[in-house]
This record gives structure tokens, C-alpha cells and sequence, in this order.
């Protein structure tokens, strides 16, 4: 139910998403940020990979079973530097969102994702990973085919991945179907974008047995930018321009262009075994708990 | 007459006390019975639950199992409320329950004389749920068997990742598969027990990363919940999906195992490692 | 149309297959051979998992799709001596030939072999494959989900698998079915079998333009054990008792014993790196050619 | 009338000659016009055959290319003869009518500047068959590039292994995988171009093998032929079976490039390589 009811918000293109009010210099409430993060006009993987990046080379397949139009990657070059870039793609209209799924992927998706992956390692390039989905597709074949396995193995084999790592999470965050392919040596955040455990309204059905509680839910999951850096959960948050990234595509592209480049630049200077070494040190810290 | 009905309504329970009733063909099964049968149906093979101490002892060689990380505990770091209550009294409430103080319990001991660490989850702790302190178990074990190079077995049981603990519980399905990936690149191997049931975070971590995946019969093993799919396709679902017959018969699964067999199964394919 | 041809006679169990009197002492004619070699009592792998070999494991699946019944693998002793064994199953009746698809690999078979190889690996455990298909099976989904990708890579990560793999010809060596579980360090045949580019009947189709010239194709093709060592392909042939292995299940059984733990000793011996390098050097060896 | 006839037909023969047919639209093209836009049809975009020579030309730097290994030919190591004669007649036939001595030529020389090793099969000797000779070249050249640590691009076209060498040719197929599994050790690239048609024991060895596999649009590339699978499961398969197109869409094929932007394309994606 968590995925059909975002995807509602994001298919309602003619929907006014209207904020209540401007949002300018007020705090925005958790579920404000939600709305935003999902806002329809809200720039897209696609957007930022003609804004930011240049010479892109889309590559195809996960070498098993078929091409997930979800995820989309290849070889592309960001200030100069030559990345592998891989990301959930949603898609800008109805018809998009339908060929892409709604940027939720499945088992082929996340195998593609591996396959670019590896290929970055033997390139040594580094790997920028663009994250906006709802979640992994909830699907009968997808489950047959292994969603669980797939992510499974994107997350380890990330772990242990000799180059580079960046994440961004653009828009939303959306439990184990984003970390499959999350696992970077940065996670960047733009200010308003979500990253949760559960959708708030899959959160607000079974906590508090009812969906309309998902503002509640929103507020209680801790899924903005700032509560995440607050729990160290994600290393730097990128501030969107004016009410949200929708308003100025130039300025979040310049943004966010800048923040991959300076991390690019910071990360490849370090040599991979204590790249490495500090990845694991950095998930191994995650997480609060009492004793030892 | 207020005597009388007290005393009626107390055999009654008395008697529902001394039975169990089976979840899959509803036989009544003697308790004494069913505790002997390791909480397996004498009827229709049906595994019932069992306690993560239970299965240690099922498991490991008498009085060879040495707990690790006991002390480590949840936090209710992000302040959680929802209808029933905050997630701080939950965890009170669980730990009394269930006696345990996170929902696995890790340790190292013998099987069948051979060394190997085990992290094995307890469902009646939160349904098992995966929060920073059961990560954070669960990768202290894997960077135990890392240092001592032996054998890890996860033996998981869990609904998925701690909604209370937010995104931090996200991140332990990251933490752990890291100490997955240094075994893999040790070469120390990695066994998953999948039992009932096994799904949502934990499925898609650790649990189906094993370098051999084992099942109890019958367990449902999955991603996304039934009900989820269902709504999604807007189809009913067969009723094996999601079981470890089904996941066996889709690539996903090494071998079924029941309950009794399972320490000699565990046994046998670890003297198969030849390192 | 080979394998159409070839399914034919496996699976016409009544068929006599009765070869033109006592082969006994007689130079057999190839296409004697190939007969023997598909002979409907031949053992099959699951016969010598049990006379062979002691303490059998199954280990299923591919971790992908599925579990392909046509290749069977897991781990096992034989004299002593721990394995991952894995190979092409027949099956033994009409039942089992259906079950096991005629011992006709699709992709997620020879995923599975290789996933038990680098399992193998990881366990530092020798490979014993056993071939015996009519080649991998031609159809639709097998096509589209990478029959020859499956093949491909499986070649190509046993050239440098870090465990010593010895591959057993037990009946039917049928092209790239056969290679896609065959590249060892020692290729052994039994000596009524058989091993080729393509199978008799689907050469004569082509090149003599009727499949009854079977038997000249199977004489031009040198696909017999004698004809194999003497041009250096194969390394081994462990002689079958009487007019062949189905005569003296006992026979055979002790003589495929005796020769996988003499070799299985031999190879452990060797050091890993060294040991890959002659694998090399062995492959790099294969054909012949004019020129350089 | 004996000599008018003779005109006649002479004629025709010429302007036949100064015509191409387009296999796929059956359009009829200036042959001028066919070779100058790289026997690709102006009307449907068919990729029609050419020579090993001619790809070179397209793809590496004028006067670049180095032939190496190009002594190496086929024997007739079985004495296969088959209705048609023997196999010794027929390398000899092929030789003539190709000018070329083996099913592939290899060499280096460089893409827009960047150095690279290639292997450049050619459908007119024996249907661009994997015989020992062709195996050969593909090894020595995988070798090269690997003691040079440069780049390694097969461009396939190919019927298959060359059954009129038995098993000698199936071996090919873990000959050429030998070699490019020891690229992928030492993160060396290799990249596969698949043309039209890549079939059988090429498709089943180093051409699935690219770290990047890139194909010409509408190149049929399959493991088992046609026929064979119709006869299997005895239906009708979809037109577009096999294509590069269909690849592409079930996950085997990274890009379909066409002939005029292979070089640039190629130059492209070797630019990425960063060691
Ligand atoms: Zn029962
Ligand atoms: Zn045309």
C-alpha cells in the first residue's frame, strides 16, 4: 500500500501539490518536505544527467534476463572527470513514469546496476549513483526473479566495490529498493528529498492501522535531509534554490554539480584499501544502540 | 455459581495449555509432544516457531556455545511514538517478554565438534525485526568469525527492518552485508538459515547472501509482503509463493532441511571446507 | 534438427539398440560408437553418484531463475577425497529423461554449475564435472534468456577457476552443452564415448544434406574417445568392460573411480598458480593450423 | 541472332553488376551509392556484409593498423571430406575467392588516437567459421593485448565452429575464453562487436564476452539456429528472434551502434578507460 499511494501523488501530474503557503524562510514539516520530494515538476535523474553531466553513454542489460528502463547507467564526465553513472529514472510524464515504472526497479534493474558497477571497477572509475524511487517494484515476477537476492548482492558487492563511491538522493529515498544501490562512500541528500525505511504512508497503515496518519508517520521515521545528517546517517545535504529544486533547475544543477565534483576530487585522492577500509568503518558506525 | 465458573473457566485453560494447536492443519497436538517433535507438527511438518535458544541448543555441541555481545541492547534514539505507545516502552516490554534483550542472540561454539559462529534471531523480540543493536550483533558475530577464520551461520527469523528505528535500521542491512562482503573476500564461508518467517530487510541482506541458503519446510521467505503484491497487480497470489519450495524451485534456495536434520546437515557441508 | 534426432533414440527405451553381434575384440565403427554412447541401459551420472561416490549433497539453483533439473551438482567424497561435483543428468526412464529434459542444459543450469564452482572455490574443494547431453537444449526461453552468455562465461571463468577440474565424457559430449561444464585440467573419456563439434546427425544434414549419413558423419568427425587422444584433445580413456559400460555397472564404476582419484591426486599436488598456467598452456595448445 | 542474343545478355549482366538488391527492403541501390555509404541500405538501414579490410578501414586511424599473426592458416588436420569434397579443396577455394588466409584478421593500430588490438572476422572465408587457425589468431592477438596492456576489440561475424574440424574447432571456444579470461584478470577491456550474422560456438565463447558487447542494428545473433528451435518446440518464433534489437531488450547487448558511428563510438567508450 506504501508504494501505490506515492505513486498516486506522482501520477496526479495535473494535481496542484499546492504547499500551503510559501515555503520561504518557514520550516517545513516533515510531511511538507515528503510532498515536495515527490512534487511532479521536480527535476528528474534524466534532468540532471543533461544539466550536469556531458557526453553520456547509456549501457544496456544486466547480462541474465532484460533491460529495467528504472535504472539507467553508463560511462559520462562531470567537470572534467570521467564517472560511471547509475540511477532510477521515474520518467518526467505519464508516459515516462509508465516505460520506467515509476523509477521502481526490479531484480534485472539491480543486476544491471552490478554489471555497471563492475565494469566502473575495471575502468577505475568512480561511481556516482542517482537515487529517486519509491522502492523496489512489489511484483510477482520480481519476486520470483530474486528482489530480495538482487539487492542482497548489490549491497555487499557495493561494500567491497574498489572504486569510489557517491550517492545523491534526489527526490525519495525509498527503503532497501534506493539502497541497492546506496551503499557510497558519501551519501548527499538534497534538502528536500527523503530517504526512509518505509513509505509514510505504508508506516501510518500498519502503526497507525490507518494511511491518513502518514504526516505522523513522516514526522516519527526521521526522513528529511536534516534529521538524517543530525543521525549521521548521510554526510552532506545539498540546499535547493527558492521553494524547492522544481523552481530552478539551473541553480540545483549548479549545486549539485558542485558538490559531486569537490567529493569526486576528495574521494579519488584516497588510495582504495583505506577507501575501503573507511566504507566499512562508515557502515559499521551506523546505528545507535545501548551496551558494548 | 461465581465459584463453580471461575473453577470451569480455569480447567478450561488448563486444558488449552497442555495442547498446541497447529497453525497450518489446526491438528491439537499434546504439548509434551509437540516440545519433544521440536515444535514441528507430528501431522502435517509444519515448523512451528522456537526460540533462538531452543535452536542453539538444537544446534550446537552440549555446553560448547559461548554467547557474545549480550549486552548489547536497542535505543529509542529517534524518540518514536505511535498509537500504542512509544518504541523505549516496546523494548521494556519485549525484554521482559521474551527474556532476551535483542532479537539475536550470538555466539560461537561446536557443531558436531566443528568451530563456527552463529548469530541466531529470536521472532518473539519485536517479530525479529532488524534494529542498529541487532545489526550491530549480527556484525560483531561476522567480524568474530573474520578474526578467528571460521564458519558464520545466520539462522534468521525476522519480519523485516525496526520501522522505530527509522533509516538507522535501513542502514543495518548495509552494516551487516559489509560483514558479509570481508568473509567473501576471506574465503570463510557463509551460511544463511532462512526459517518462518523471513522477510522484508532481512531478506534482502544477509539472509539470501549465504554461500549456501538453507530453509526449514514451509517457511515463507520474501521481499515485499503478499498483501502488497496482491494490491499492486491486483491479482490473488498462488498459494506456495513466497515458500522455500517456491523460492528452491526459482534458483534461490541450496536444500530443504527439517528441523532434525538440521545440525547434521550443518555439519556435513561445513567438513566440506577444505581451507 | 541434431538434437531432435539424437532425443529419438534416448528416449525409445523398448528400442533394441542391438548392435550387429559381439562388439568384443572388433574395431567398432564411430557410429557403432555413437549408438553405444546413447545406448538407453548406459549409466548415467546419477548411477555413478551412487557407486562413485559416497556422502552426496545437492545444492540447487542458480540464484537467478531457477533450478535446472538437467544439471545436477553438489558436494561429495569419493576414495576419501572432497568435491563439488556437478554434471548433466539424463535420468534414467521416460519419467526422469522428461523431468530432466534429456540431460538438455538451458541458462540457469549452467549458472548453477558455476555458481557450485565458485562455490568450490571458495570451499578449496577440486571440480569433478561429468558431461553426458545431447547439447544444450535449442529453445525459445533458453535463447532469450542467454544460452550462449551462459556457455560463454562459464568457458571462460573455469579457464580460470582456482581449483583443480577434471572433466569426465561419461556418454554424449554434445558441443557447447558439453564445453560449457568441460574446460578441466584433464578432459577423461569412457571409451565407447563420444564428444563433437556437432552431433552426427546434424552434420550429415548439412553438409551431406540428409541426416542418414549419420554414420559417415560421425566417422569424418573424430568425435571417438581413440580418435580425441590421438589428436591431443583429450587426456584419458578409461576402457568400458565388455560391449560397453551398461554390461558391468560394477566395471565401469571401479575403473571411473580409480582413474578420478588418481588424477584428483596428481592435480591437488600442483600449486594453484602453476596449476592454472598449464591450463592455459593447454587450451593455448588446442587445433591445428598452418602458419607462425 | 546468336551474337544479338549474346549482346543482350551481356548487358544485363552489367547493369546487373552496377546494382545492389537490399536483402532486408529488396530496394535496388547504385552499388556506388551501397559502397559509399559502407553497404548500408539508404532506405531500411540493412547492414549489409563487408570484408575484414573494409572494417578496419572504417574503424582505425589511416595508415595505423599493423597486421599481425596474418601467416597463419587452416589445415586439414582430420581429412575431412564431406559430399561437396574435401576440406583441403575448399581452404584452398576459400583462400582464392577471399584473398585472405584465415576467417579473421588481427592486428593493432589506433581509434582516434587511442591504441588498440582487434580481431576482425570476415564472413567470406568458409561463412566466418571458428576453425583452429581462426582460434589461433584470436588467442595471439588477446595475448598481445594483454603483454601491452592495451584494449581488445573482436568484431564477430561468424556461421559458427568449424565443423569440418571436429572437436579441434569446438575447442577454439575455450582457447579464445582462455585468453580473454586472462584480459579480465589484468582489468585489460575487451570489447565484442557482434555483426551480422554471429552465431553457434562464437556466440557461445568471447563474443557474449565483451565487458561491453556492442552489435550493428538488425545483426541476427543467436546460440542455436533457427530452424532447430522451431523444430524443438514446434511453434513459429517472433521476427524480430535473434536480433541485435531483441538482445538488447532481454539484457545481452550494451548498445546497437550503427556502421557510421562505430568509430566514434568506440573511441568513445575506450576513452572511459582509466588505468
Ligand atoms: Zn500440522
Ligand atoms: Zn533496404
Amino acid at each position: 500500500m506504501a508504494v501505490a499511494s506515492s505513486l498516486k501523488v506522482l501520477t496526479s501530474d495535473k494535481s496542484k501539490h499546492k504547499l500551503n503557503g510559501s515555503t520561504k524562510g518557514k520550516q517545513l514539516s516533515a510531511w511538507e518536505i515528503v510532498k515536495i520530494s515527490r512534487h511532479p515538476q521536480r527535476p528528474v535523474f534524466q534532468d540532471y544527467l543533461h544539466s550536469v553531466f556531458t557526453d553520456f553513454v547509456e549501457l544496456h542489460g544486466d547480462r541474465y534476463y532484460g533491460d529495467d528502463k528504472a535504472i539507467v547507467g553508463g560511462f559520462a564526465t562531470i567537470g572534467g572527470i570521467k564517472v560511471m553513472i547509475i540511477g532510477h529514472n521515474k520518467g518526467k510524464n505519464t508516459e515516462q513514469h509508465v516505460e520506467r515504472n515509476f523509477g521502481m526497479a526490479k531484480p534485472e534493474g539491480y543486476r544491471k546496476a552490478l554489471r555497471l558497477m563492475k565494469l566502473a571497477q575495471r575502468f577505475n572509475l568512480p561511481v556516482v549513483t542517482i537515487i529517486d524511487t519509491p522502492g523496489a517494484f512489489p511484483g510477482l515476477e520480481a519476486e520470483e526473479r530474486g528482489q530480495a537476492e538482487s539487492i542482497a548482492k548489490n549491497i555487499t558487492e557495493m561494500a567491497a566495490l574498489e572504486v569510489p563511491v557517491i550517492s545523491l538522493v534526489i527526490g525519495e529515498g525509498g527503503s532497501g529498493g534506493a539502497l541497492g544501490i546506496g551503499v557510497g562512500d558519501k551519501i548527499i541528500m538534497l534538502s528536500n528529498a527523503i530517504y526512509s525505511v518505509i513509505s509514510p504512508e505504508g508506516c501510518a497503515s500498519i502503526l497507525w492501522r490507518d494511511a491518513k496518519f502518514a504526516p505522523d508517520a513522516a514526522q516519527a521515521l526521521n526522513l528529511t535531509a536534516e534529521r538524517l545528517l543530525h543521525h549521521e546517517v548521510i554526510d552532506e545535504i545539498i540546499k535547493e534554490p527558492g521553494e524547492g529544486a522544481h523552481t530552478d533547475y539551473e541553480k540545483i544543477a549548479d549545486a549539485v554539480k558542485k558538490s559531486l565534483v569537490k567529493n569526486l576530487k576528495t574521494l579519488s585522492a584516497i588510495p582504495v584499501d583505506i577507501l575501503l577500509d573507511k566504507r566499512f568503518q562508515k557502515y559499521s558506525a551506523m546505528g545507535k544502540f545501548a551496551g558494548f | 455459581m461465581a465459584w463453580y465458573s471461575k473453577a470451569i473457566t480455569e480447567k478450561k485453560q488448563q486444558i488449552k495449555s497442555l495442547w498446541v494447536r497447529c497453525k497450518k492443519c489446526q491438528s491439537h497436538i499434546w504439548q509434551e509432544e509437540w516440545h519433544n517433535n521440536l515444535n514441528v507438527c507430528p501431522h502435517c511438518n509444519y515448523h512451528g516457531s522456537i526460540t533462538a535458544y531452543e535452536r542453539i541448543n538444537l544446534i550446537f555441541d552440549e555446553g560448547t556455545f559461548n554467547e557474545l555481545f549480550a549486552s548489547i541492547s536497542p535505543v529509542d534514539s529517534l524518540g518514536f511514538n505511535d498509537l500504542k505507545g512509544s518504541y523505549k516502552d516496546k523494548i521494556e516490554a519485549n525484554k521482559k517478554k521474551s527474556g532476551i534483550s535483542e532479537a539475536v542472540i550470538t555466539g560461537e561454539g561446536k557443531i558436531n565438534g566443528i568451530r563456527a559462529v552463529a548469530a541466531v534471531m529470536d521472532f518473539r523480540f519485536l517479530g525479529g525485526s532488524l534494529g542498529s543493536g541487532t545489526g550491530e550483533k549480527i556484525l560483531q558475530a561476522a567480524n568474530f568469525a573474520f578474526e578467528q577464520e571460521i564458519p558464520y551461520i545466520v539462522f534468521s527469523a525476522s519480519g523485516g527492518a525496526r520501522m522505530q528505528e527509522g533509516v538507522l535500521s535501513l542502514m543495518q542491512m548495509a552494516k551487516t552485508c559489509a560483514g558479509v562482503a570481508r568473509l567473501n573476500k576471506k574465503d570463510i564461508p557463509f551460511i544463511s538459515v532462512l526459517t518462518n518467517p523471513t522477510t522484508g530487510g532481512v531478506t534482502a541482506s544477509y539472509a539470501m547472501m549465504g554461500d549456501l541458503n538453507i530453509s526449514e519446510p514451509g517457511a515463507v521467505i520474501g521481499f515485499a509482503g503478499r498483501r502488497v503484491i496482491e494490491q499492486t497487480i491486483g491479482e490473488k497470489l498462488p498459494d506456495d509463493f513466497q515458500t522455500a519450495e517456491y523460492l528452491l524451485e526459482h534458483g534461490f534456495i541450496d536444500s530443504i532441511v527439517t528441523r532434525k536434520d538440521m545440525k547434521k546437515y550443518l555439519s556435513q557441508v561445513l567438513s566440506y571446507y577444505n581451507r
